[in-house]
């Protein structure tokens, strides 16, 4: 019994360590854009909309979070369907060096998502015409996130028991009837998660953005947030903290939608 | 999804080719008649940095300078490219834009990178590509011989000057007053400031002075620090081509930050902070630095009452300024009592335009005396290039006209050279050494084998 | 419905691992039909090929008076229930149970009107809204066989289909299974390593060992005379005794004792050989008394069968098992005397029946 | 017989994995394999295999972003990773790095990942729900806002941290500047690790579970012999993508900006301030190449250590 009662209190203790740990860093967030002329202290704020007013007079900002929309939700969907594809036939068929590959192209992907490979990818995005276009851009994301994206899914892919697609194979379905009715329901959570965490990598990235898309109409939010610096490249805290809470509420409400929704699990209860 | 609006693309790679061998710039590209479509670069965005440059040229430059078009009879748009990014990334952009044969028509760039982007052929001479009229502009005449040169490289104009700066010694009056220092200070040694540092420390003053130093300010440690201790003690980065190593003067300005940071009179930890140049503007508005060596922009844009980062409701009661002595009276470069660094921004025209003489007008048009006038009003005044202009514009800022009367002749420049930046780099290390506590020969000596690799061996470096 | 005909059916693993050996077999329409073997014998590689499956690579299966060796899984009209049921774990029971229709594009409300009368008649009427992981395993496989029977097809094939129930669940299970396929008449096949639920549900049976079919016949066929040793020793709840022993003149001399030859295999034999010597526990007449042609031993364990007792005897340091029915079972140590049932003994030469 | 002769397709060559099953379970052959695969290789082949390929041959060059070296890169082989290795900043990176990854991804996201996935695997309800969008929240949240978030945190004079724990003054990021970033992308990375052990603990049958409780295994047994034989996929999958993504981390110059005096300059933000604020172009790719070169050591590690143990 007290071995019991002792558990339970640690177990609330280290929930309690845990919810401070990943609160505390909020608490600016939360403040800041309510107080009149922020710092970097954490004060209890006055209150005052004044900051969201001057954001919203703001000619790019609240635009440039459809921007960031239309980015990451282009660059999740197109990763979402390519790497659910190809994850689906790497698992069940066997290639030779399947797996080279794959670790090939996951190393491969680190070095084009780093600051060396800014010139190649300009220079290649000049080259297809795909500069100052959105869509050129979703494209060269989506090839930098799909090997990564492709390594998680496959994992789900090949846990899920191949049983189901077998019966589905009996009674008829064709490999695209049992990749829709079957593979997808079944790997749903692991596609959710891969979309969130494209949408999650998309939504934070700022060089590329920048560099690919000159029009300041098409420039996603993490742009923008770095244009709210004075001459001399101070923050405008006021501006910035506002900015951010804005920033960050689609991908919140993205992440509660998608966990309602989907959950980030796999469908438990057949025992195997 | 979308495509290219404009059309400067792969067109104007071709365009560029041939303004190459039309060397003089007397082709007719861009004819009357034809609707002529120019962009026009900045690191300057509407609700962001550089708000109201961004402003002035949505509200005034194009309407006005359309409507000139159109009254000489040319149906010229222009469009305004903005950007607001650290000057590193705002750089990236432009190389590769400008390497890849595309970028606005006209672009604004810092002064110090003519060298490199001109080395690299991102941009041309200006008769190059704008033809002879870019040396007959009649605003040549109105602009100051050192801030002509900075436009300058290899001895060829690259661009028109759009502004410059300078540096000074700000201090905060109340604090003097209470250690006893006079209202009108002005330091003729680095001995008398490091006395003023010691009685504000004695009157209880927590940082009596902040030079910048490290690498966490960046360029700020260079331009509000090094570079003009260094002028100070008669020492330049380059001279004739040379790079200056573990020189005396180099020796000397790094002694000073030792008897500062080691003697208690400026705040070590600061100096490394990533965000410990926001910090001083704040501790300054906040009563607890006793000078600072600034740039006019601290005055505009930090302290400035309405507008600042760092509000000070009594700015002009209680900032004073003065300006940076040498180490000792006629020590300091060409042999002056006191120095400054000064930078400023350039505008040129892309060599891949496809219109290189209504770009040139549109240069010139901003830079007319009624476009300055027009872009400086309503507390937006800063040193423009010209003299004419700014005698008018600077009368009622005493700060501005002090810099521009008194500091600007005997200020200094950094050499826009590619290699710069790595050199910058190396001597704000330099410092950082000095404020942890290496002893500043040791630190002069490391300095000058960095750079040794930096500018590709002994040979570049004078001894 | 349809017979099921393989010929000559080959399957080689790449690696070399010969799962089907060449197998013949004829499954009759209608016919409730046990493949029966230890693990890693091919039989549930042989039922995946007939599903399709599994590519054969050699020889032809024939399902009714079609050659369906190189027809896709879904072409073959069967249908399967999986050892783990695979019922899809997003869908409620009415659409696992359609789903077979679905593809076969069935319009949604005969869809919905056929999985309720199947449900209905498999007792799930009240489950169909459930998902899967909601339900008992019983009613798992209910449901599963609710999905075959929806898709109408010409044979059905069942991996496995008792093994994820308990042993009680198992036994009720056995008896449905077997009602319902009487009543459907759908062809059916197949898989277990039970050899007590192959002889209760299977018409006739196949008893396999590494890839090849070791016997073919009803349930009574095999218990009463496996074919070889291998099916003698697999069959049974109780394993049947196995004897070396040696041809003398026209007795057999078994653990030093000398037991009659069995009727079947009189004449047959030649003196001096070496054969095995097989009887069930179950025709064995045990007494405590001495008698003619009976092995004799004291009693070393003795097993409570629930209505009957196996004793084992020590006969010359051999082991000899007989059911003893209860009230007269014997105390360890006593002497003991086990007399086979002539008619019931076999003898195995060279492992094959005689 | 009326379909006595084989479509080509349905004949694939034995991809068998097993000897027991074949894996392709849903017919699908080399052939629509290949289909299925090929939008996902095409983007790659073009949007990275190609650049990245690009980004090793530029390594080989002097390649600047201005400068005469600009306009014409000279090949100059193996000069840039002689440079490198030659270079004390280099290592003092490369350990930063090590120390880094092993801090903030092995043991801080992996390990914290862990544990909150497994205090909270049978829970449902709002205070797991409440946890779990925290920790997601830290890693959606873009960087640029979170270092933000963090300088408040962290900051000298009035920083969070200082105000709760009393101690005004105290300079978190100029002091312990590794410990920060080590701290600051735990925080920021552990919900990968979660979720994904989250999937993946929901994967254990409970009954194997069960069955080590009544054997009496005590819970770091149960972890050892039950959970971890089962999850060992995953854990590896975890483990390599994880410190893939560290190595390439860039956000620490966003609260440390590799200070003071590089002691918190990671290889990542090497090459930033390399690539982008001295536009060594050349340099900052070779430097990319040995990253790459580390990371493929460190996966060839992660894949023997968990293969081995199968």
């Amino acid at each position: 019994m007290t071995r019991f009662v002792l558990g339970r209190i640690g177990f609330y203790t280290l929930i309690a360590v845990l919810l401070a740990f990943f609160t505390v860093p909020l608490l600016w967030l939360v403040t800041a854009p309510f107080t009149s002329d922020p710092t970097y202290e954490v004060r209890v704020p006055d209150f005052t909309w004044d900051n969201f007013a001057a954001l919203l007079e703001h000619p790019y900002a609240l635009p440039s979070l459809w921007n960031s929309v239309v980015l990451s939700a282009g660059t999740a969907v197109l990763v979402v369907i390519f790497a659910a594809l190809a994850a689906y036939a790497l698992s069940r068929v066997r290639l030779p060096g399947r797996d080279a590959l794959l670790y090939a192209l996951l190393l491969l992907s680190s070095i084009i998502t780093g600051t060396a490979a800014m010139v190649p990818l300009f220079q290649l995005a000049v080259e297809l015409n795909l500069i100052d276009s959105q869509f050129g851009l979703i494209l060269i994301l989506t090839g930098g996130l799909l090997p990564a994206a492709i390594f998680m899914l496959k994992d789900f892919m090949d846990s899920t028991p191949k049983s189901y697609e077998e019966s589905a194979r009996v009674f008829g379905a064709s490999p695209l009837q049992i990749v829709r009715d079957v593979v997808v329901p079944l790997v749903r959570p692991g596609l959710a998660t891969i979309a969130v965490w494209a949408v999650a990598n998309v939504w934070g990235n700022f060089l590329m953005p920048y560099l690919l898309l000159s029009d300041v109409e098409k420039q996603p939010a993490a742009v923008i947030t770095y244009t709210l610096y004075t001459e001399g490249g101070q923050a405008n805290l006021s501006m910035l903290s506002t900015f951010g809470l804005l920033y960050s509420i689609p991908v919140v409400l993205m992440y509660l939608f998608v966990s309602k929704k989907y959950g980030f699990r796999f469908h438990g209860g057949i025992k195997r | 999804m979308a495509l290219r609006k404009r059309s400067v693309g792969v067109v104007a790679v071709i365009a560029a080719a041939g303004l190459g061998l039309a060397a003089c710039g007397q082709s007719s590209s861009g004819g009357g008649g034809d609707a002529i479509e120019l962009t026009i670069a900045q690191n300057a965005i509407q609700g962001g940095k550089n708000e109201a440059a961004a402003k002035f040229i949505a509200d005034w430059v194009i309407p006005k300078f359309q409507e000139a078009q159109k009254a000489k009879g040319k149906d010229v748009t222009v469009k305004f490219v903005p950007s607001g990014v650290d000057d590193e990334q705002y750089k990236t952009k432009l190389s590769l834009d400008l390497k890849s044969g595309k970028g606005a028509d006209v672009i604004d760039i810092d002064s110090i990178w003519a060298g490199e982007f001109a080395e690299a052929g991102y941009i041309k001479p200006l008769t190059e590509v704008a033809g002879a009229e870019a040396d007959s502009w009649d605003g040549w005449s109105q602009i100051p011989e050192a801030v002509q040169g900075m436009t300058e490289f290899n001895g060829k104009k690259y661009a028109l000057p759009v502004g410059t700066d300078g540096r000074v010694l700000y201090f905060n009056k109340t604090l003097f007053a209470k250690a006893g220092l006079p209202a009108d200070w002005q330091p003729k040694s680095w001995q008398e400031v490091l006395d003023a540092g010691t009685k504000l420390k004695s009157s209880g003053v927590p940082v009596p002075i902040q030079i910048n130093a490290g690498t966490a300010m960046g360029e700020a440690t260079s331009m509000q620090g090094v570079l003009p201790l260094l002028a100070g003690a008669g020492g330049e980065v380059q001279q004739d081509g040379k790079w200056s190593g573990a020189s005396q003067p180099l020796k000397d300005a790094l002694g000073l930050y030792q008897k500062i940071y080691g003697g208690g009179l400026g705040d070590p930890k600061l100096q490394q902070e990533a965000k410990g140049r926001d910090k001083s503007f704040q501790q300054f508005a906040d009563g607890k630095i006793g000078i600072l060596m600034e740039g006019d922009y601290f005055w505009r844009g930090v302290v400035n009452p309405k507008t600042g980062v760092a509000k000070m409701a009594d700015r002009d009661q209680v900032v004073g300024y003065a300006m940076i002595p040498a180490m000792e009276p006629g020590k300091g470069i060409r042999g002056q009592d006191f120095v400054s660094m000064s930078g400023g921004a350039l505008r040129t025209v892309n060599p891949n335009t496809k219109h290189p003489k209504e770009a040139f007008e549109l240069l010139t048009f901003m830079l007319s005396p009624e476009a300055l006038k027009e872009e400086t009003k309503d507390g937006n005044v800063r040193i423009t290039p010209r003299s004419d202009v700014n005698k008018e514009i600077l009368a009622g800022e005493p700060l501005l006209t002090f810099i521009s009367e008194k500091v600007l002749p005997l200020t200094a420049y950094r050499p826009p050279v590619a290699a710069y930046p790595q050199v910058s780099v190396a001597l704000q290390e330099a410092t950082a050494a000095v404020v942890g506590g290496t002893a500043p020969d040791q630190v002069a000596a490391d300095y000058q084998k960095k750079l040794e690799g930096i500018v590709g061996g002994a040979g570049n470096i004078a001894s | 419905m349809a017979a099921i005909e393989l010929r000559g059916l080959t399957k080689v693993y790449p690696g070399g691992v010969r799962a089907l050996d060449a197998l013949d077999l004829v499954i009759p329409d209608g016919e409730f039909f046990a493949l029966l073997g230890p693990s890693g014998c091919g039989k549930t590689t042989l039922l995946r090929t007939i599903a399709g499956l599994e590519t054969a690579t050699g020889g032809a299966v024939v399902i009714g008076d079609r050659d369906v060796t190189g027809v896709q899984p879904g072409a073959r009209d069967v249908a399967m229930v999986f050892q783990d049921y695979a019922l899809f774990p997003h869908m409620d029971v009415t659409d696992n149970i359609a789903y077979p229709l679905r593809i076969k594009k069935v319009s949604k409300n005969d869809r919905r009107d056929k999985a309720a009368e199947v449900g209905a008649r498999l007792g799930l009427e009240h489950l169909m809204d459930r998902r899967p992981g909601q339900l008992s395993g019983g009613q798992q496989q209910r449901v599963a066989l609710a999905r075959v029977m929806a898709t109408q097809a010409q044979a059905f094939l069942f991996d496995e289909p008792l093994s994820n129930l308990d042993a009680r669940l198992r036994l009720e299970a056995r008896t449905f299974l077997k009602k319902l396929q009487r009543e459907l008449g759908v062809t059916t096949v197949f898989v277990t390593h039970d050899q007590a639920e192959a002889l209760a549900m299977a018409d006739r049976m196949a008893v396999m060992e590494s890839g090849h079919i070791r016997q073919i016949g009803t349930p009574a066929e095999v218990f009463q005379r496996p074919a070889n040793t291998f099916v003698a020793g697999f069959i049974g709840s109780t394993p049947m005794n196995l004897l070396d022993g040696v041809v003398r003149g026209d007795t057999l001399e078994v653990a030093g004792c000398k037991v009659a030859v069995p009727a079947a295999a009189e004449g047959r034999l030649s003196d001096g050989g070496k054969i095995v010597y097989g009887v069930r526990p179950e025709y064995m007449t045990y007494s405590a008394e001495p008698a003619d042609g009976a092995l004799g031993g004291k009693v070393s364990i003795v097993e409570n069968l629930g209505a009957s007792h196996l004793v084992t005897l020590d006969v010359n340091d051999v082991n000899v098992q007989a059911v003893v029915p209860e009230g007269s079972e014997p105390a360890v140590g006593d002497d003991g005397y086990a007399l086979p049932r002539r008619d019931r003994a076999l003898v195995y030469l060279d492992g094959e029946l005689v | 017989m009326a379909q006595a002769t084989s479509p080509p397709e349905t004949r694939p060559e034995d991809e068998a994995q097993a000897p027991r099953y074949s894996s392709d379970a849903a017919g699908l052959g080399k052939a629509r394999a290949g289909a299925f695969a090929a939008p996902a290789l095409l983007l790659i082949a073009v949007f990275l295999v190609f650049p990245a390929l690009w980004v090793l041959y530029l390594g080989l060059t002097n390649y600047r972003l201005t400068g005469t070296a600009a306009a014409e890169p000279q090949f100059v082989g193996l000069d840039n990773l002689l440079d490198a290795v030659s270079n004390p900043t280099f290592w003092s990176s490369t350990w930063l790095t090590v120390q880094f990854v092993l801090g903030s991804a092995v043991i801080g996201q992996v390990g914290l990942g862990f544990a909150i996935a497994w205090l909270l695997r049978d829970r449902r309800g709002p205070l797991k729900r409440v946890v779990e969008g925290l920790v997601i929240l830290a890693w959606i949240l873009p960087s640029a806002i979170v270092s933000f978030l963090w300088v408040a945190l962290l900051d000298r004079d009035g920083g969070t941290l200082n105000a709760l724990l009393g101690l005004p003054g105290f300079a978190w990021l100029l002091d312990h500047p590794m410990l920060s970033i080590i701290v600051f992308n735990t925080w920021r990375g552990t919900a990968f690790s979660m979720m994904l052990y989250g999937a993946a603990l929901g994967n254990v049958p409970p009954s194997h579970l069960e069955s080590a409780r009544l054997a009496g295994a005590s819970g770091w047994q149960q972890l050892r012999d039950v959970v971890f034989p089962h999850i060992r996929g995953h854990i590896l999958t975890n483990l390599l993508l994880i410190s893939l993504w560290t190595f390439n981390d860039f956000s620490p110059f966003l609260l440390t900006a590799g200070g003071p005096d590089g002691k918190s300059e990671v290889l990542a933000v090497h090459v930033y301030k390399v690539a982008l604020q001295s536009g060594e172009l050349g340099y900052g790719a070779a430097v990319s190449t040995i990253i790459l070169l580390i990371n493929l050591v460190v996966a060839v590690f992660y894949l023997r250590l968990l293969r081995s143990k199968k």
